[in-house]
């Protein structure tokens, strides 16, 4: 059972990292990224228990509280100027509007 | 306490770096970076002295023996390495003061020095340790202390320079990382001296191989010879005089150090020059390094770029007698470390009071310096003669171990080279001599005063340390002779 | 009991994972940023939930147990703040929902410089 | 030989995009991109030969006999902390880079050095003519 | 990839799955702190920089041949080499039966403590360590060289009325973080003291204490950060993190035995390791938690200065 979570977590990660690749917009990566965190968060605490040693979920609280932290740093430095300069953002969006 | 000199010598750098910081008034810390650096050179000293009288030193960190713990091993080399780079350092900090000052914003003083301790704490560390992965450790903390130290250049290209460094640096060491991390793939150990013992069990397996080339590789990178030299000019010669004085006497000295451990020792003998064309190779690159730096040196404008290139000519010189892995050869090497260590050293601590006078070091700006600076021009003609390899100094003794190694060989077509090489230093002392004695000062200059004391005694103590061992080489070809034997399994 | 504990794990667990590919679709499928990240948001919360639940009913001892628990806490913390978060911030940054097409095309290209 | 060797080669290639992006990009940043991937693609080495079949993470519990080597973890833990150090202060010289010269591509830099270069040999030149 | 903001957020993935990769391997510790430094630190850091230096990249490639050519030579000397490495997971390797087995099988009973990989970080390797966090100490001297301001000037009032206005907006999430705050610090705390037993130690709780602050910083602006925490009171932690660990060496010196040798530390051996791997674990911690909120400091406060230039440009371009 803890090896078809995994798996499914795995396809998860999988069609995150296509998002975060192909974009557009910048919102659609930082939110690709977010959920490849939180899948993170479950595929250690999942491995933890397929490996037989389950005490080590203390790494999967880290990866939750620093996969925050990094998605609010994200959203705060982005709404600076420079990198509205970045036409490609809004290009694309229009193309795909 | 005498038990414990190894560890205290890398210690009182490391330490005082951090209590600097807690010190804050530039005065004061400069003092204590000057004091504590002393006292390591005091400690290489006494090290050498014990080493030369009863043998190598082992020392097990933590207490656990050596292939479980880290373990100091000083043996003449280190010992020879230790002294040149405290040694060096101790000096060149004397003259810090008055340098930085025109040359550094004066808040940053106190990260100057702390930078300037842990550079030194890392190049000691590197030398010290018996412990391969410890290297990488101790050589991370110089170089990024290095690039930092660089990057308080003036000029922005120093920043740039710096950068350079940095990915080079960067590649490199990660390099020498990779080259470590196979070699413990195939033994299971990273002490120095257990790696030795078992690597010749596994001597002809390709991952070996590939282990030394990216050990090599990364160490060359670090050594800026031929091929990847690039990052050096523009390092040295934007960099603060001060550091400019302390890497180019001792940074590369370093790296031959890593050089010669891993091919001596590591490896052996055996494994790294006949079955593998080192020699030729190392032979090649030297003598190349030698003609393109020296070519390249008599076309710049800039004298610390004429003096940096110089610089990786003579690692070529360092590396030629290295590849002949003969007694003679690498006695040649080891002086020319010590040699080149108090000529660059001399030289650049007196570009520096040319800048702190002059504000720049353009060749142009030279012209009638003899006479306006004349102790301290005087210094540069003798660290150029060294660098020639004229009779009384120095660079002589250590050209003449070279050819002697080299006809002993029978390579005189190498010897001939090697002399060429000298005449084109000839050239670029040459210019800088004109430059300063036959040309008249510049129309609307300023004239300028000699150098401030705290200049000219540094520079003056390594001069005279540069004749004194030009006319009696006793001392310094005893340590270097006793390191090479050592070096090569003869015994003394 | 244990045979419950078991059999409720893994449902869970089926659950939790069947949720985590349908959003993992939702994001790939979606047409937009915001509808993506409602799929995200909304799947990404329960898959959560259900699968720590699940790895709850397995775990042999309390200390486990609590930080299975603490993890579930702070997801259900974290996951809606930044869903939040990040739809705010896209909204005030003139990323229009696709709905209206035609005042969208105008009004992104009219605010963006 | 393919299955005992595979993950060698996985990293091998990650170790050479890092490698590749470092020289071949000419944007600062991404360069140190390149390098922190070289040198996470080195530590996995590194990781992978700590791995025993069958062994378990090296922290002592009862009823596990087999542990995977922790030599390897320890000195990559130094090594990840040597990386960001790297990383922290490449990334402090672009910025100082970024105002110098008002540009993070390596082209435009180096354009703007020539000059730099070209002006300090002309005032020279000038000076030595008067 | 021309979007440098894309690249970051793909490093960070990259540095999520290598550490998912490392906890596959079993090796926690390192996840443990690659999670926390690469997928955490650096990208903030990146994104930092990447805010103040503009998020694209132009297009040309310079040298792309010389590039493949060290790659592709580089990288078959490196598959070369591992023909003849022994294969994955085989429990025979050298490595696994010189040097390790020691530590897995006499550990206990020399250090004492369970998690195998802190006694051999903090008792057999300990100067490695110490030549880490001296590393770590180097990185903030060097950051703060570089980027330190001195004096800063006296805040514009016009600037920070801006700069306070632009956190209104997020109300929700400052009302979740200092919820999470304590959390996270107290956290940090729990992974200082549990690193005897289980994944964690003073790199890993450094890191995770930095986060906090940094989280702090990034919402609530870095003046009020800075009332909190001021910059000589840093690096006096900083410092202090790494004398602290060097005493413990110095101690055992004086006690007649050899440098971080913490059998000498008290009456009974294992004791002494405990509280030599204690102190050193503490002295991990200050520095690299010290260092990193310095770091960031540093970094945001460039950031700041630049955008208030930009901005009173502007105000000024505007009165023209």
């Amino acid at each position: 059972m803890f090896i078809a979570a995994t798996f499914a977590i795995f396809v998860a990660m999988f069609l995150a990292i296509i998002r975060g690749i192909t974009g557009p917009t910048l919102y659609d990566r930082i939110l690709a990224v977010n959920m490849f965190g939180t899948k993170t968060v479950l595929l250690i605490s999942l491995l933890g228990f397929v490996m037989g040693r389950p005490e080590f979920l203390d790494i999967a609280i880290v990866y939750a509280l620093i996969n925050f932290i990094s998605v609010i740093g994200v959203l705060r430095y982005s709404d600076t100027n420079k990198l509205k300069h970045m036409p490609s953002d809004e290009k694309s969006l229009d193309k795909e509007l | 306490m005498i038990s414990h000199l190894p560890v205290l010598q890398v210690i009182v750098p490391l330490m005082a770096a951090p209590i600097c910081l807690l010190l804050k008034r530039s005065q004061l810390v400069w003092l204590f970076s000057l004091f504590a650096s002393a006292i390591a050179f005091i400690i290489s000293v006494l090290l050498l002295q014990q080493v030369m009288t009863s043998g190598v030193i082992s020392y097990e960190l933590g207490g656990w023996e050596a292939p479980w713990g880290i373990e100091y091993r000083i043996d003449q080399l280190n010992a020879f390495l230790l002294l040149i780079i405290s040694g060096v350092s101790t000096v060149v900090l004397i003259a810090a003061q008055t340098s930085i000052e025109k040359e550094i914003p004066k808040e940053k003083h106190t990260l100057f020095y702390i930078l300037y301790l842990l550079s030194l704490t890392g190049m000691l560390g590197i030398v010290s340790t018996g412990d391969a992965f410890n290297v990488f450790v101790f050589l991370e903390i110089s170089s990024l202390s290095a690039y930092a130290l660089i990057a308080l250049g003036q000029d922005r290209r120093a920043l740039w320079a710096s950068y350079q460094y940095l990915i080079m640096g960067t590649i490199g060491a990660t390099f020498i990382l990779i080259g470590i991390g196979l070699m413990y793939q195939m033994t299971g150990t990273l002490n120095m001296q257990d790696l030795s013992q078992r690597l010749p069990d596994v001597a002809q397996t390709r991952t070996v191989f590939t282990a030394f080339a990216f050990v090599i590789v990364g160490v060359c990178l670090k050594l800026a010879l031929f091929p990847l030299h690039l990052w050096l000019p523009n390092a040295y010669t934007y960099a603060p005089s001060i550091v400019t004085a302390f890497f180019a006497a001792t940074a590369t000295k370093v790296a031959i150090y890593l050089l010669i451990r891993f091919t001596f020792t590591v490896f052996g003998l055996s494994f790294s020059f006949t079955t593998l064309p080192l020699q030729e190779l190392f032979l090649l690159l030297g003598l190349t390094g030698i003609f393109v730096a020296s070519s390249a040196a008599i076309y710049q404008k800039n004298v610390k770029h004429v003096f940096a290139y110089s610089s990786i000519a003579q690692v070529g010189y360092i590396v030629v007698g290295f590849s002949t892995s003969t007694i003679t050869g690498l006695t040649a090497t080891l002086l020319h470390l010590f040699n080149h260590a108090l000529m660059k050293s001399a030289i650049f601590l007196a570009l520096g009071a040319v800048v702190y006078r002059l504000g720049n070091v353009q060749l142009s700006s030279f012209n009638g310096l003899g006479r306006q600076m004349p102790l301290t021009m005087a210094a540069i003609v003798i660290g150029g003669l060294s660098l020639i390899g004229v009779p009384l100094t120095v660079g002589f003794v250590s050209k003449w171990y070279l050819l002697t190694a080299l006809l002993e060989k029978g390579w005189w077509p190498v010897a001939i080279l090697i002399l060429l090489g000298s005449l084109l230093a000839v050239i670029y002392v040459w210019r800088i001599v004109e430059a300063a004695y036959f040309k008249k000062p510049l129309a609307g200059s300023v004239p300028v005063k000699e150098a401030p004391l705290f200049f000219l005694i540094p520079i003056w103590l390594l001069i005279t340390a540069n004749i004194y061992f030009g006319i009696d080489s006793r001392l310094s070809l005893k340590v270097a002779s006793a390191a090479a034997q050592s070096l090569l399994g003869v015994s003394p | 009991m244990d045979m419950i504990l078991n059999i409720s794990g893994a449902l869970c667990l089926l659950v939790g994972s069947f949720l985590c590919i349908s959003g993992g679709v939702g994001l790939l499928r979606f047409p937009d940023f915001y509808t993506r990240m409602h799929a995200v948001g909304v799947t990404d919360t329960l898959g959560a939930g259900m699968i720590l639940i699940g790895l709850m009913f397995y775990s042999p001892d309390f200390l486990i147990f609590s930080k299975l628990v603490i993890i579930l806490l702070l997801t259900l913390l974290i996951g809606p703040t930044t869903s939040h978060v990040l739809a705010k911030a896209a909204m005030q940054n003139n990323l229009k929902p696709k709905l209206q097409q035609e005042d969208n095309i105008k009004e992104t290209s009219s605010s963006n410089y | 030989m393919i299955i005992g060797l595979y993950n060698d080669w996985v990293v091998v290639v990650l170790m050479m995009i890092g490698l590749y992006i470092v020289i071949a990009h000419g944007n600062l940043i991404k360069k140190i991109v390149g390098l922190a991937i070289f040198q996470t693609s080195v530590f996995i080495l590194y990781i992978s030969m700590a791995k025993v079949e069958g062994g378990s993470a090296p922290i002592l519990a009862e009823g596990i006999k087999q542990f995977s080597n922790p030599l390897p973890h320890v000195l990559i833990l130094t090594a990840i902390v040597v990386g960001v150090a790297t990383t922290a202060l490449g990334l402090a010289l672009v910025i100082r880079i970024n105002e110098a010269y008002g540009s993070i591509e390596e082209e435009d830099i180096q354009h703007l050095d020539n000059q730099t270069q070209d002006e300090t040999e002309l005032q020279a030149t000038e000076g030595e003519q008067s | 990839m021309k979007d440098l903001f894309a690249v970051v957020m793909l490093l960070g993935i990259y540095s999520l799955l290598s550490a998912s990769f490392f906890v596959a391997m079993d090796a926690v510790d390192v996840a443990f702190t690659e999670a926390a430094v690469g997928a955490g630190i650096s990208t903030l850091l990146m994104l930092v920089v990447i805010t103040i230096t503009g998020r694209s990249e132009k297009t040309t490639r310079h040298k792309p041949l010389l590039a493949l050519l060290v790659v592709v030579f580089t990288g078959s000397m490196l598959i070369y080499g591992t023909f003849d490495m022994p294969y994955f997971g085989i429990a025979d390797a050298p490595i696994h039966s010189h040097v390790a087995p020691r530590y897995i099988q006499e550990s206990m009973k020399e250090v004492g403590i369970p998690n195998i990989v802190t006694s051999v970080l903090a008792s057999y390797r300990a100067f490695d360590t110490f030549g880490e966090v001296v590393v770590i100490f180097t990185a903030g001297i060097g950051v703060m060289a570089l980027l330190s301001v001195g004096r800063r000037p006296e805040e514009n009032e016009k600037t920070t009325a801006i700069d306070d206005s632009m956190h209104e907006q997020y109300l929700v999430i400052r009302i979740v973080t200092k919820m999470l705050i304590p959390f996270i610090l107290l956290y940090a705390l729990y992974v200082q003291f549990h690193g005897d037993f289980g994944p964690g130690g003073g790199f890993q709780a450094g890191v995770i204490f930095a986060a906090a602050i940094i989280l702090y910083t990034m919402l609530f602006g870095l003046t009020t950060a800075r009332k909190v925490i001021n910059q000589s009171f840093i690096q006096f932690i900083a410092a202090a993190g790494v004398l602290l660990y060097g005493c413990v060496g110095i101690v055992s010196m004086l006690n007649g035995a050899n440098f971080f040798d913490y059998n000498a530390l008290a009456s009974d051996p294992v004791a002494g390791q405990h509280l030599g791997i204690l102190l050193i674990e503490w002295g991990v911690g200050c520095t690299v938690a010290s260092v990193m909120i310095m770091i960031f400091f540093n970094f945001a406060e460039r950031r700041e200065m630049q955008q208030n230039n930009e901005k009173i440009n502007n105000i000024e371009g505007d009165s023209l």
